[in-house]
């Protein structure tokens, strides 16, 4: 009786232990979920441990957006910047930035009497680079990892084993796979060689975009920000920053209006947000798109069989 | 000992060669996807796993379902499993072969492989299958075999292999609750995102697995001149029969979650299973038929007048097996993709060279399989002569 | 036939078997001898290399290795050599600017020791290079 | 004792090797020496495997170990009681590539309630299947650097062994199996008090030579990055019969290559040559067809008889002179 009594006890013990440590365990299992819980825990002055470094973000501004020209110059910058493949096949597609139908980015936010054309309407989309990104949770051998210094969720494709967990897990279809090898689809110039230094892809390795993080490193700012200054008339239709700077032109935009961020209640905390225009009719009023998602047809060098 | 695989008639070499053969059909076309990438396959970039993932998933079930053969006998002394329990581990050993190798044809860059080892990123359940099935394999194998040789010599089995005969009955259970964990930890995928993932997968796989096993015992008896005996072979029975009733019970209650709720996320996943979504269905008869088979076969094993007759038992037991292959080993990775999260539904349907690479890598572990009963039934038949 | 000379049969084919690089050697027409590498072409009137040349051809895949891992998972991309020079890791931006043939550099000296890289299944050889170009790694 | 004595042994000809080249002109052990190693194994594995030949095997002794070729209904054994050469053929393929014989009985326990019982140790036959083909498959990759162009089948076994990307030059998976394979054999030999009782001297210098050479390339390889355009003009130089001795080689590398020579030189000599030896087990090489097939014994001369007709008609006049009773008059 005894006996049986002090094991019971023992394993109530064992098990309030156990329970006790089980939660801070699980919690600890997740990278990058303190990030969070500092953000939320109020100010970030009087945490002392909890001073955030630097947070890349990128604010879209939904309306200039809505014009094909400003579009297909951002996913254009990006297809040569980073020797992007276009393969015709849209089951294998392989895509950074692309453009989406208001209705599917934000399904949640729109309603059975939202206008067609407003569902309709293209929005660019992208890695969201989530403040707990979902996709690091789950890679079995780090190739994809939350840079500690800016935030940018990375990709390392020379670790990359290509299980696609990671795909799996993110909940915004951001990444792509290799499902075969790139560089045939790799557009070239006239010597065979792609058009930028940006290595290409193997096939077998999962890939996204990295808010050009080798541009940043050296001070530089995102391609597709970038080739929008030589677009007249797109200024602010992509504004990149440090949304940790109060100074920063993104934590102004932040500040004075009301954001969307793609499936909030997920609780990734993408740093991609989304300046909606105030009226919705604005969209509903804007020319449709004649644009498919990746790649828009421009007046490019032949791509390679 | 292991020479005894040489040992076999005209009939077992025939097995071997047709296994022999379904390896070199598959491994040709693993070389093929080993050049030319995963494009040879269905999968997409919505639906990026396929048939390789689900069949992983089914067959962790079986390899877990060891336990409910090593369990009774070894914690309950459930004597009737005394010739049974080999069966079980050789079943769990080539399964978990298996499991691994449709991993590794998975993988886009296969040579990186000991990445997760040499990167261990311990917040990724992957990491933990990883370990985990490793671990399974390694503790089936050992006890197997000196069980196996123990039993050749006619000697008890050394002693310290008991702790981890023990050890291998939770260690069971963590594979396909790792397993589970690995899809109901992800958020992006409302259809796999349920706490009861992990018990009907047990359940499942404790419905399946001893459904195989029965199939199994019943054909080394007629074609080894073995027999498990009647008693396991009705023990087995009764575990099929209670597994089965409670995932079928799982598998309404999580139906009834999602549905009842309406939430559309949750709810278009079923409706995709059931009746089509945006005009495709190419998963609707499988789900019908799969859920008619789990019905019919439930009942027929309820009766216990039917279920006792091992021939009824046998095509039960097909049935049971056929239709948690369909709900565990086709629909449910295909449909955690569908819709994707941006609403889209593309559609998966495996083609030839997965198909190929499928079987082969079914076959390999068929090979082992046969060759692990064959040496069991080797050193059966010499002992039963001495 | 004899048992005896049966096994003198065997040890001669043993033999010949064993000889396969000699009778090899003698049916091949290519050069043996180790091949000239290319030597760099000094583009900015650059001082030599990185490193003196006896330790980078000892070293060159740990040292890209490095390099990628530094640049790639740590965002570091200067490196200093150990004669104090400051450069810049990039195998395009600073290995192949001077030596910007990669056929008559890396290649003829690792096809002479059987070495298959895997860099350039990615890696873009800028201008005036070679490289085999959307050949997979197999 | 005996560990120690093979262990010194293979350290003192690793640092003949290591500071030789040193002392002497270089084509000492860069040619010289390989030279005379590659012919001394020729000669001497000539002269040891003829002298087999030599031996008689006047009767057919194979050691047989299941049911004998018989009436028709009862099933043979093909493999382990052959009739037919095909038989015998697929018998030592078997010995000779999977070694059957060491997965059988070789571990013995001596038990109260049963007496002896025998058991497999698998773990020997596993070791020193993953010990040969391992070297097997390093041989075969070695050829990278006797060739030129380095023909298909080798490269090929070069990927297959560096199939898995771990480090930089990739870290083969033969190197791998081959050093804990050795270190394995070792072990036994060290740890088991009957099989240590029984072991030689030699037993211990054959396993640290084969230690020491792969220790030293796995070294080269990884660690010390040898100049291996160096060493590759160096073999191929050699095999063209025109010498010549690049510089710049590094000593780890003449440690590596005289131990090499050391093991070819050996390898006739010693316990080694089992490898041509189990070609010529003749308790394996034979077809058990005894009562089947009429051997006649190549010894047997003409035995010279002298029967009592011929004795008769020698001593005929003698015998009838003496008058005992003859046969024929």
């Amino acid at each position: 009786m005894n006996e049986t009594r002090r094991g019971f006890l023992k394993a109530l013990g064992l098990t309030t232990v156990g329970t006790g440590l089980g939660i801070p365990l699980l919690r600890a299992l997740r990278p990058g979920s303190g990030t969070v819980l500092a953000q939320v825990s109020g100010p970030a002055e009087t945490a002392p441990a909890a001073v955030p470094g630097r947070q890349w973000a990128m604010v879209v501004d939904v309306e200039k957006c809505l014009r094909d020209d400003v579009r297909a110059a951002v996913i254009e910058a990006c297809d040569r910047e980073h020797n992007i493949p276009r393969i015709p096949d849209p089951k294998q597609e392989v895509k950074w930035v692309w453009s989406d139908e208001y209705g599917d980015i934000f399904a949640d936010q729109i309603n059975a009497h939202t206008p067609a054309a407003a569902r309709e309407a293209p929005v660019l989309v992208m890695c969201n680079h989530c403040t707990d990104p979902p996709c690091i949770r789950v890679c079995p051998t780090g190739a994809t990892w939350k840079r500690e210094k800016d935030g940018i969720v990375m990709m390392d494709m020379h670790r990359c084993i290509g299980c696609r967990y990671c795909m799996a897990a993110c909940p915004f279809g951001s990444r792509s796979f290799n499902w075969r090898d790139p560089r045939p689809y790799v557009e070239h110039d006239e010597n065979g060689k792609p058009l930028s230094d940006f290595p290409t892809r193997m096939k077998g390795v999962v890939e996204k975009c990295t808010f050009c993080a080798e541009r940043i490193d050296e001070g530089g700012e995102p391609a597709c920000v970038e080739a929008l200054r030589q677009v007249p008339g797109a200024e602010g239709a992509l504004v990149f920053g440090d949304v940790n700077d109060p100074e920063s032109e993104v934590s102004r935009i932040l500040s004075e209006h009301l954001v969307m961020e793609r499936r909030p209640t997920l609780g990734t905390g993408p740093n991609v947000y989304y300046l909606v225009p105030d009226a919705l009719p604005a969209l509903a009023a804007a020319p449709s798109a004649g644009v498919d998602g990746n790649h828009p047809v421009s007046e490019r060098g032949e791509v390679a069989p | 000992m292991i020479q005894n695989v040489l040992h076999g008639g005209r009939r077992y070499w025939g097995l071997l060669a047709f296994w022999g053969v379904l390896i070199l059909i598959g491994g040709l076309a693993y070389s093929h996807q080993f050049a030319v990438g995963l494009q040879v396959t269905g999968m997409s970039r919505d639906v990026s796993w396929g048939l390789y993932i689900a069949q992983f998933t089914f067959m962790v079930g079986v390899a877990a379902s060891a336990v409910m053969v090593v369990l009774p006998y070894y914690l309950h002394d459930h004597k009737a499993f005394g010739k049974t329990v080999i069966l079980g581990e050789f079943l769990a050993v080539s399964s978990v072969l298996v499991c691994m190798l449709f991993i590794f044809v998975d993988m886009g860059q296969p040579r990186r492989v000991m990445n997760v080892v040499l990167h261990p990123q311990f917040h990724s359940l992957m990491f933990w299958d990883f370990m985990s099935l490793s671990g399974y394999l390694l503790l089936n194998l050992v006890i197997g075999f000196l069980a196996i040789e123990a039993e050749r010599k006619g000697t008890p089995p050394p002693r310290w292999v008991r702790p981890f005969i023990y050890l291998s009955i939770p260690w069971a259970v963590s594979i396909h609750t790792v397993t589970a964990f690995l899809y109901s930890g992800l958020s992006a995928r409302p259809f796999w995102m349920t706490a009861i993932l992990a018990p009907r997968f047990l359940a499942s796989a404790f419905a399946a697995g001893p459904s195989l096993l029965i199939v199994l015992a019943l054909l080394v008896r007629r074609f080894g001149g073995f027999d498990v005996g009647a008693r396991a072979i009705r023990s087995l029975g009764t575990i099929v029969t209670y597994a089965m009733a409670v995932n079928v019970f799982f598998v309404l209650v999580e139906s009834f979650t999602a549905i009842y709720s309406g939430i559309p996320h949750d709810e278009e996943a079923f409706r995709y299973l059931f009746m089509g979504l945006d005009g495709h269905a190419a998963l609707r008869p499988w789900t019908w038929v799969g859920d008619a088979l789990a019905v019919v076969s439930l009942t027929g094993l309820l009766i216990p007048k039917i279920r006792h007759q091992e021939r009824w038992l046998v095509l039960l037991c097909g049935g049971v097996f056929a239709s948690l292959w369909i709900e565990k080993g086709l629909a449910l990775v295909v449909t955690g993709f569908i819709p994707s999260p941006l609403g889209i539904v593309t559609e998966y349907a495996p083609t030839a060279p997965e198909i190929a690479i499928t079987l082969g890598v079914y076959a390999l572990g068929g090979l082992v399989l046969t060759a692990l009963y064959k040496l069991v039934l080797n050193v059966r038949e010499k002992t039963q002569l001495a | 036939m004899t048992s005896r000379s049966r096994i003198a049969l065997g040890l001669g084919v043993f033999f010949l078997l064993g000889a396969y690089p000699v009778w090899n050697g003698l049916a091949s027409s290519a050069d043996p001898e180790r091949p000239e590498l290319a030597r760099a072409v000094d583009s900015a009137g650059a001082t030599g290399c990185i490193e003196d040349t006896t330790w980078m051809k000892a070293n060159h895949q740990k040292l890209l290795n490095e390099w990628r891992t530094s640049v790639v998972r740590d965002g570091q991309r200067t490196w200093v050599s150990s004669t104090g020079t400051s450069w810049d890791m990039s195998l395009t931006g600073t290995c192949l600017k001077c030596h910007a043939n990669t056929e008559t550099f890396c290649t003829r000296c690792h096809d002479y020791a059987d070495v298959q890289p895997t860099c350039w299944n990615c890696h873009v050889v800028p201008e005036g290079g070679q490289s085999e170009g959307g050949q997979s790694h197999e | 004792m005996n560990v120690l004595i093979s262990l010194l042994l293979v350290a003192g000809l690793f640092a003949v090797g290591m500071f030789g080249p040193g002392v002497t002109p270089a084509w000492v052990f860069a040619v010289a020496l390989p030279y005379a190693a590659v012919t001394l194994f020729v000669v001497g594995l000539a002269i040891r495997v003829m002298g087999w030949a030599g031996v008689p095997v006047p009767f057919r002794i194979p050691t047989t170990c299941g049911q004998q070729k018989s009436l028709p209904w009862i099933r043979q054994q093909r493999l382990e009681n052959p009739s037919r050469k095909i038989h015998v053929l697929g018998r030592m393929a078997l010995e000779i590539l999977f070694f059957r014989s060491l997965a059988r009985n070789t571990r013995t326990e001596l038990r109260k309630d049963r007496g002896l019982v025998y058991g497999t140790d698998l773990s020997l036959w596993a070791g020193a299947m993953a010990m040969h083909w391992a070297l097997a498959v390093v041989l075969l990759r070695h050829l990278r650097l006797f060739t030129e162009p380095v023909p298909a089948f080798v490269t090929f076994t070069e990927k297959l062994d560096g199939f898995l990307e771990i480090g930089l030059p990739v870290i083969n998976v033969s190197s791998v199996v081959f050093l804990c394979a050795l270190l394995y054999l070792l072990y036994r030999r060290l740890a088991h008090a009957h099989v240590r009782y029984i072991s030689l001297p030699e037993d211990y210098f054959a396993l640290f030579l084969l230690l020491g050479i792969a220790g030293s390339g796995i070294w080269m390889r990884h660690l010390s990055h040898t100049d291996i355009a160096g060493v590759k003009e160096l073999a191929i130089s050699l095999v063209h019969f025109s010498p010549t001795v690049p510089v710049g080689i590094e000593p780890l590398f003449y440690g590596h290559l005289f131990l090499v020579c050391v093991l070819l030189v050996y390898f006739p000599l010693g316990k080694l040559a089992h490898a041509p030896g189990v070609f010529l087990s003749p308790t394996r090489n034979m077809a058990n067809n005894n009562r089947a097939v009429r051997y006649v014994n190549p010894w047997d001369y003409p035995v010279k008889v002298h029967t009592y007709e011929e004795y008769e008609d020698e001593f005929r006049e003698k015998m009838i002179a003496a008058g005992l009773p003859v046969d024929e008059e």
